[in-house]
């Protein structure tokens, strides 16, 4: 879309160009974080800004060239992992060009880097779940499970990335209790709304408290299972207890990933003529560049032990006595 | 006046009627009909879409965000107006050439291969590790380049002809129905491929689902600068278009897989062993798909990644808007080309989503497959005999 | 005379339901206890591809070849969700059922222009299925973009669950009896259609349309009339599966394939598997449900890291079993040909 | 031209069913009806004949409200009509049985019986398919049908199928009913039979109106015979009064020769050995057992047989469509038992298949293309890899010429050719390439006469040039005229090889059947019987 930021009465001359990853915008999470965070600099900067949605991986590369070749893109904004192939090619051709990507990595001097250390986000996630499940707890809509000790993850394709989220929850759940049964299953698609529901659906059935999810679209399904089973979910990307409204009644909480912070910065970077290429910014807990946020139904709802005993894993993580680990045992 | 009339009525009657002639016709009538039902689309929908600069006030009806001729524009614009456009365009249509003809080669011998997209996507991921390894081998140099790309077009080739073979067996043997069957292997196909690069031979340390990137004596040499585009990939699809229409006006070979698709009784009369040759027409459909992928791979996007674009589908409507004839398919590639790279043209600079592209090519197709909509059109504006139509002999 | 072809295909119906037989034996055996859960949940991703299945008949079997079902089931998401939301703006508020009524009248017309293409203007029905398809694939997206500026819509209220009353209270398997509405009436409208394929008047003259329509035209029956039915009402059933799958879910995602994903075409295989016969097609479509649940059911349970992806495609590998087994069904002899009265 | 036929306007309201008043019908290009009056008197059977295109079948749709004329009036029992199609010609009591039978092969016998006109319950929602038993059944035997009501019609023979279509007419009320071609898919007995069964109807006060390009069973079964030609009416004539010569001439405008002068032909050395060949059909049952046979140059070796007694899979294993179980088959010398279908037609195999729409021709090619049919690996058309088109077309257009295909267009698709202008291409390709053996199944079947006289020609004189014939037929006067010797299957035995001349038609008739009349002995005209073998 175009005509975006506020016409022609920019007080920076900047522009910018964003290409978002595949799944779009909408998707309430990655996506529209990114786009929260143009936002961000728009009203901050009064930047203008294009973007475009690709609607497959192979669309990104002639985005990200499309807005390579404008003179007037002072940087472009690569969303998602899916990028960083392209990006090294046209990085190295459009060498004057300013570029940021998220979630992975460009050694190249006109790049600036933003990864994101999810799993120790879904590391609290997964502990808040496992007392959750562990605790006799109900509020707003939803209610736990005190009889089994399950928990669940749904993940939308099972990439590394994905794993990654599922490792972390796991590792909070087992930091809580080894004997905690986490569920975890693959929708397939990123997109499939109705076989995320089915598959929380069985978790819930099954005796699960809470459905932790990293599947874009498919999501909306697990958050509109629980909301039907009673259960709670854990959103992810933004907060979603917020972006989903709807569901803020069963999503305790959410593992955020502060996307929108991260291109914030690098246009201000650009704003502030300060933008550093070459570097790539690791960004965690200690970062705040990602976090446990409790859903706004269940802002100070939750039993104060649980709060607490996160709150001190999170300052172990940032200090290094809990070591995340980022990938499942079987894979 | 009047014998000028009669003598216009009466060529137009001759155009109307004559078969080749004709299809062209209606490929050309089922264009424009699209085009403007499109227009219509992009009109209307302009008053639900919100927009910051509406383009036309409907007193009654609100403000209208789209003009169909600058989108048109835009999308000519975005297809030929640059050299960086026109590159896109024949890049698109380079692969159109071949995915199209992967469906023509079916369709003439009477199979409607569905599957040419898993035959891509397999067939690519075959071309993106024959020539990572190969390349390890071979200097890196122009030698190398003749040595390594032809390697992987022969991968491709092989691996999307196998996997063509696989429905074309099934229906020779167990009379399984090629478009089932090859629906099925397309989600198959892709699971597959998904499978092996996440987990085994791509690139691990990726997030995405990816190979490495082929080194550069195994991409194919750029055309037009700035885009990726090789005239040697848009020849070979030429060369193969002639190929093909010979094999099948002349050949032996092309006359007996023509006849085993279209009345396998009568083949076996003719002493052919009409169910390998379904099996042959499949697996030659299947190459040229595979070549697809390769082309893909060593000229596009330089690795293997997931979400191959939809090539094999398109080449569907490629093949069947040139009356699966192999030469008509040069043209209808182009355009179909040209509507792609148009389409990210018309979401850059007017918002208009690409998806509008698709339902244009739908509609395109749909006109196609209804000849007699044009006859009557042709009939009611007086031109045309009333001849029955006989049905086309060569879809499906 | 065609005693012959006849019991070879008893024959291999018969091999195909030992096929499945053992297949879902075999499932059953390895990955634990079926429950009420796990076959509602079958049920309930039955239902896209039970309403396709079950419509695609009613129009195969009249004649017309109907491969866009993928795309009437998009149609018939979209539309629902899309008049859920255009409902909630108007002072009647967002009703469900009126949105799944518009939903019906959504797919049934785009049906019926399938139809007008391919009985008024002969259209080869195959290649006029695959541009419903296309353009619907296209369509919906590209309005969902135009509507709310993203290819994915807000979330939507969905049906509430009823409770068969008697039955829900069973031990056990109870729960089962507790579903959306939508279930219900696929589990209604298996029978039902058989009923009307096999019982009535109307069921008499679909097969007579697809089979001999000359035959038909000649008893004083107007084929072109029956084959409009027959594929409205492939129309209309896709809508409650499309409806039914997007209601269900809360919304419509019209990203990569759509959420609809395929689903359609699972369901015009299961009712070549089927072989148009309505009950076969419902439990082949259940199959499908059933093999979903179990695949999702094996990630989560099973110690084996199989790879998601993999267990995915299993149906698929199964249809092409079946269809080596099955091999040609039994096609209506004139489906997909254009019959025109001689008057 | 017109009618020299009395009782168009003679008769007086009531005698005749159905009057035909002046019917013209034009398709785009052709005139199928020219000015046609027929009538047809109550109570009677009248024959329609005349060649292929005469437009027989035209004119019998105009009749039952499937064509609209261009011009002319239908009047029923006196009265007006103007069809708006079949129903309405069926509420006038009119039926029609046409060449291709309209039936649901799915559906039972009863289901088809009242298709379109079910009877109903449950306020009209089910169909009450009892009571559509019962009428079907009661229907059956008031006719003396022998039919059950609830087999499926895939299951029953085509006399069978006849008979309910005859019942579906019936059961809509008709009075006259028209039959296209009723007899041209029986069996001898079941055309007795369906004659049977014209006299019941006739007593019941129906009207029977049939076509036929047989003129011995217009003379047997009609009372009065019509010809037409050219879409014009020759003329109406009483059976009683004419013969066949006079008919035929009637229909070609000039003399045919019924009889067949088979001149003397000079029988060479054996070309084709069959030796103790059986086969198994498609399903592994035996369809033709241990047959030994030989056909030599110069001669022509009938097969007769009712359908289906394994002539087909007999024809199948000679011309390398179908492997033998056992048993060997010798070509010109070699033995070719598992040999390839193109090497036999390497050898000089020429095959005239049965089902010539199915196997003889690709419907969807030109006949430019249907001429390389079979003959595409032969050195006179290409090189093996390369097509010769241009002697294809060469060889193409002296075929058109040669077998007066029509229309001469060698570029139109051989599904805009009738059946028999089909069948004069097929002849056509086969013969006209010298072959050592043609192999001819069912050569004439739904050909017009003159087409069949052409054909039989034909085949003479390549026995003249001393090529080995094979010839399969179901039409006994025509392999009784054409053979030398003849072989009679039945149930996949060759039970005798007789001297055609020397057995009556009833004596082949009984064999045909499985038995051995009293009449055929050793010393008879038996060559050589299957027990000697
Ligand atoms: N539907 C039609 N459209 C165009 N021409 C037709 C049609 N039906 C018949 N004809 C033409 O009308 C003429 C008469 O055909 P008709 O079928 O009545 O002949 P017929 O006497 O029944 O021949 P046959 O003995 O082969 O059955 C033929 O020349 C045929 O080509
Ligand atoms: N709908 C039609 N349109 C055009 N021509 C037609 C049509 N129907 C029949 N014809 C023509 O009518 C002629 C006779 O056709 P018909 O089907 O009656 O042949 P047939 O009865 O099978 O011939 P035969 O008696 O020789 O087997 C053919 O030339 C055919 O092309
Ligand atoms: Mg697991
Ligand atoms: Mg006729």
């Amino acid at each position: 879309l175009v005509n975006n930021g506020d016409d022609g009465s920019s007080e920076a001359d900047i522009t910018v160009g964003i290409v978002y990853s595949t799944g779009g915008l909408g998707d309430e999470s990655f996506n529209d974080m990114a786009n929260a965070g143009v936002e961000r600099a728009v009203s901050e900067f009064g930047i203008d800004y294009e973007d475009a949605e690709p609607e497959e991986v192979s669309d990104m590369n002639e985005m990200q060239r499309q807005f390579a070749r404008q003179d007037d893109i002072d940087l472009v904004c690569c969303i998602g992992y899916d990028h960083q192939t392209d990006l090294e090619q046209n990085a190295a051709e459009f060498s004057d060009q300013q570029f940021m990507i998220v979630d992975s990595m460009v050694d190249a001097d006109n790049v600036i880097n933003y990864v994101f250390r999810e799993h120790e986000g879904s590391f609290l996630v997964g502990q808040l779940a496992g007392l959750l499940t562990e605790t006799e707890y109900a509020h707003a809509g939803g209610e736990s499970n005190p009889g089994e000790s399950i928990i669940g993850f749904v993940g939308g394709r099972e990439t590394s990335l994905i794993k990654r989220f599922e490792a972390g929850y796991r590792a909070g759940a087992e930091h809580v209790d080894e004997g905690i049964d986490v569920r975890d299953a693959y929708a397939g698609s990123f997109t499939d709304p109705a076989t995320g529901q089915e598959i929380a659906n069985g978790m819930y059935s099954d005796g699960a408290d809470v459905v932790y999810h990293s599947s874009g679209n498919t999501g909306g399904g697990v958050f509109e299972s629980a909301q039907s089973n009673g259960r709670f979910a854990i959103g992810v990307d933004d907060d979603q207890s917020v972006s989903s409204e709807d569901f803020s009644d069963v999503i305790v909480a959410s593992m955020v990933k502060y996307v929108d912070n991260a291109v914030y910065e690098s246009i201000q970077s650009v704003v502030e003529d300060d933008f550093s290429g070459g570097e790539t910014n690791d960004l965690g807990l200690e970062e705040d560049g990602v976090d446990a946020v409790i859903g706004q139904d269940f802002e100070g709802e939750l039993p104060g032990d649980i709060t607490s005993s996160i709150e001190e894993s999170r300052q172990q993580i940032i200090d290094g006595e809990i070591d995340v680990p980022t990938t499942t045992d079987d894979s | 006046m009047s014998g000028l009339r009669s003598r216009l009525a009466g060529t137009l009657d001759r155009l109307v009627d004559a078969s080749p002639l004709e299809r062209l016709i209606i490929s050309v009538a089922s264009l424009i009909f699209a085009l403007v039902l499109g227009a219509v689309l992009i009109f209307v929908s302009g008053f639900v879409a919100t927009c910051d600069s509406p383009v036309v006030f409907v007193p009654g009806v609100g403000y209208g965000c789209y003009n169909p001729i600058e989108v048109y524009l835009t999308m000519l614009q975005g297809a030929f107006g640059s050299p960086v456009s026109l590159g896109q365009t024949l890049q698109e249509t380079t692969l159109l050439l071949f995915t199209g003809l992967s469906v023509a080669v079916a369709f003439r011998a009477g199979l409607f291969n569905i599957g040419t997209q898993g035959q891509m996507v397999l067939g690519g991921l075959a071309t993106a590790l024959t020539v990572l390894w190969i390349s390890q081998f071979v200097p890196n140099n122009a030698i190398g380049t003749i040595i390594v790309i032809p390697s992987g077009i022969a991968a491709g080739a092989v691996v999307g002809g196998f996997w063509g073979m696989i429905p074309g067996v099934m229906k020779a043997y167990a009379d399984a129905h090629e478009v089932i069957t090859t629906i099925m292997l397309n989600f198959i196909a892709t699971a597959i491929a998904f499978y092996l690069v996440n987990n085994h031979v791509g690139d691990l340390s990726s997030d995405s689902v990816l190979t490495e990137t082929i080194p550069a004596v195994a991409q194919f040499p750029t055309s037009i600068d700035s885009s990726r585009f090789s005239l040697f990939a848009l020849g070979g699809g030429l060369l193969v278009a002639i190929g093909i229409t010979l094999l099948y006006t002349q050949t032996v070979l092309g006359y007996e897989l023509r006849t085993s698709g279209l009345q396998e009784a009568a083949a076996e009369y003719s002493g052919v062993n009409a169910e390998r040759n379904i099996v042959t027409s499949m697996t030659l459909s299947g190459a040229l798909g595979g070549v697809a992928g390769a082309i893909y791979v060593m000229m596009v996007q330089y690795r293997w990644q997931s979400g191959i674009p939809s090539f094999g589908f398109d080449g569907i409507a490629v093949s069947i808007l040139a009356g699966n004839n192999p030469i008509g398919i040069i043209p209808t590639s182009l355009l179909f080309g040209a509507l792609k790279s148009g389409s990210l043209a018309i979401n850059f600079s007017l918002g208009v989503p690409t998806e509008l592209v698709e339902v244009i090519q739908g509609l395109i197709i749909l006109f196609i497959a209804m000849p007699e909509f044009f006859r009557l059109i042709g009939k009611r504006s007086g031109f045309g005999s009333d001849t029955p139509a006989t049905s086309g002999g060569e879809q499906a | 005379m065609n005693v012959s072809t006849d019991s070879i295909s008893r024959e291999k119906m018969l091999y195909t339901a030992v096929v499945l037989a053992v297949v879902a034996v075999a499932c059953l055996w390895l990955f634990g206890p079926v429950d009420a859960s796990s076959i509602s949940m079958a049920l309930r991703l039955t239902v896209p591809i039970g309403f396709a299945a079950l419509g695609g008949i009613f129009s195969e079997k009249a004649g017309i070849i109907n491969i866009g079902l993928e795309g009437l089931l998009i149609v018939g998401a979209f539309s629902a969700v899309a008049s859920m939301y255009a409902l909630s703006l108007t002072p009647i508020g967002a009703n469900v059922w009126l949105a799944f009524g518009f939903a019906i009248v959504a797919s049934a017309v785009v049906a019926l222009l399938f139809a007008i293409a391919c009985i008024e203007f002969k259209a080869d029905q195959v290649i006029a299925g695959l541009a419903i398809w296309l353009i619907a694939l296209g369509f919906a997206p590209f309005a969902s973009t135009i509507v709310w500026g993203q290819v994915n819509s807000p979330s939507v209220d969905g049906f509430d669950e009823w409770a068969i009353p008697g039955l829900a209270d069973l031990p056990v398997f109870g729960d089962i009896f507790v579903m959306a509405p939508p279930v219900m009436l696929l589990v209604a409208a298996g029978p039902l259609t058989w009923y009307v394929l096999n019982r009535t008047r109307f069921g008499l003259w679909i097969e007579a349309s697809g089979e001999d329509p000359k035959a038909l035209d000649t008893a004083g029956v107007d084929v072109q009339l029956v084959r409009y039915v027959g594929t409205v009402l492939s129309g209309v059933y896709c809508g409650i599966g499309g409806a039914a799958l997007a209601l269900n879910a809360g919304t419509f995602v019209g990203g990569g394939e759509t959420m609809v994903n395929g689903r359609g075409f699972i369901g015009l295989t299961a009712y070549l598997i089927g072989n148009y016969n309505p009950i076969g097609a419902f439990l082949a479509s259940f199959l499908f449900g059933g093999l979903e649940t179990l695949q999702l059911g094996i990630q989560q349970t099973s110690d084996i890291p199989i790879p998601s992806r993999l267990i995915g495609v299993l149906p698929y590998v199964i249809v092409l079993v079946v269809l080596v087994f099955v091999g040609k069904t039994q096609m209506p002899s004139s489906a997909g040909d254009h019959y025109e009265s001689d008057d | 031209m017109s009618a020299d036929d009395e009782s168009a306007d003679g008769a007086g309201p009531g005698a005749a069913a159905v009057h035909l008043d002046g019917i013209t019908k034009r398709f785009p290009g052709v005139v199928a009806n020219d000015d046609v009056d027929f009538a047809v008197e109550q109570g009677t059977v009248h024959a329609l004949v005349g060649e292929n295109g005469a437009g027989k079948t035209t004119l019998m749709n105009v009749l039952y409200g499937l064509y609209e004329p261009t011009k002319g009036t239908v009047r029923i029992d006196g009265v007006r009509h103007e069809f708006d199609g079949p129903s309405d010609a069926m509420d006038a009591g009119i039926g029609m049985i046409h060449q291709h039978f309209m039936l649901v092969d799915t559906m039972t016998v009863a289901e088809n019986v009242v298709l379109g006109n079910e009877p109903t319950k449950w306020g009209g929602f089910a169909t009450d398919r009892s009571q559509a038993i019962e009428e079907t059944a009661s229907l059956a035997e008031r006719y003396g049908f022998d039919l059950d009501p609830t087999a499926q019609i895939d299951e029953i023979s085509i006399g069978e199928q006849q008979r309910v279509e005859i019942l579906k007419a019936l059961y809509r009320g008709a009075d006259v009913l028209i039959l296209d071609e009723p007899t041209a898919v029986l069996t001898p007995q079941e055309v007795e039979g369906l004659f049977d069964i014209f006299a019941e109807l006739i007593a019941e006060g129906k009207t029977i109106i049939f076509i036929t390009h047989k003129l011995g069973e217009a003379l047997e079964a009609a009372d009065d015979i019509s010809v037409l030609r050219d879409g014009k009416l020759v003329g109406t004539v009483p059976a009683d009064d004419t013969s066949e010569e006079e008919l035929a001439r009637m229909m070609v405008g000039r003399d045919v020769l019924l009889d067949l002068e088979k001149p003397d032909a000079e029988r060479g050395d054996p070309i084709l050995e069959v030796e103790g060949v059986s086969v198994e059909d498609d399903r592994g049952v035996p369809a033709v057992s241990d047959v030994d046979f030989a056909v030599h140059e110069g001669e022509v070796f009938g097969v007769a047989g009712v359908d289906g007694n394994g002539q087909s899979e007999l024809i199948e294993a000679i011309t390398g469509l179908h492997q033998p179980s056992i048993g060997t088959i010798t070509f010109d010398g070699s033995q070719i038992t598992t040999a390839s279908r193109s090497d036999r037609i390497g050898m000089g195999m020429a095959y005239v298949a049965e089902d010539r729409q199915k196997r003889s021709l690709v419907m969807d090619y030109d006949l430019r293309r249907n001429g390389l049919l079979g003959c595409q690996r032969l050195p006179e058309f290409s090189n093996g890899f390369r097509i010769d088109w241009d002697s294809t077309e060469e060889y193409v257009d002296d075929v058109i010429d040669e077998y007066d295909v029509r229309p001469p267009d060698a570029s139109a698709d051989a599904h805009s050719f009738s059946g028999g202008n089909q069948q004069k291409f097929i002849v056509g390709r086969e013969f006209e390439r010298d072959p050592s053996l043609v192999v001819a199944s069912q050569p004439t079947r739904g050909v017009d006469i003159g087409s069949i006289e052409f054909i039989h020609d034909r085949l003479l004189d390549l026995r003249a040039d001393g090529t080995a014939i094979l010839l399969v037929s179901s039409k006994l006067d025509e392999v009784r005229q054409l053979s030398d010797r003849l072989a009679v299957m039945h149930d996949g035995e060759i039970v005798a090889i007789v001297d055609p001349d020397a057995v009556s038609e009833e004596e082949l008739g009984l064999l045909m059947a499985g038995e051995r009349p009293d009449g055929i002995s050793a010393e008879s005209a038996r060559i050589r019987g299957r027990e000697s073998a």
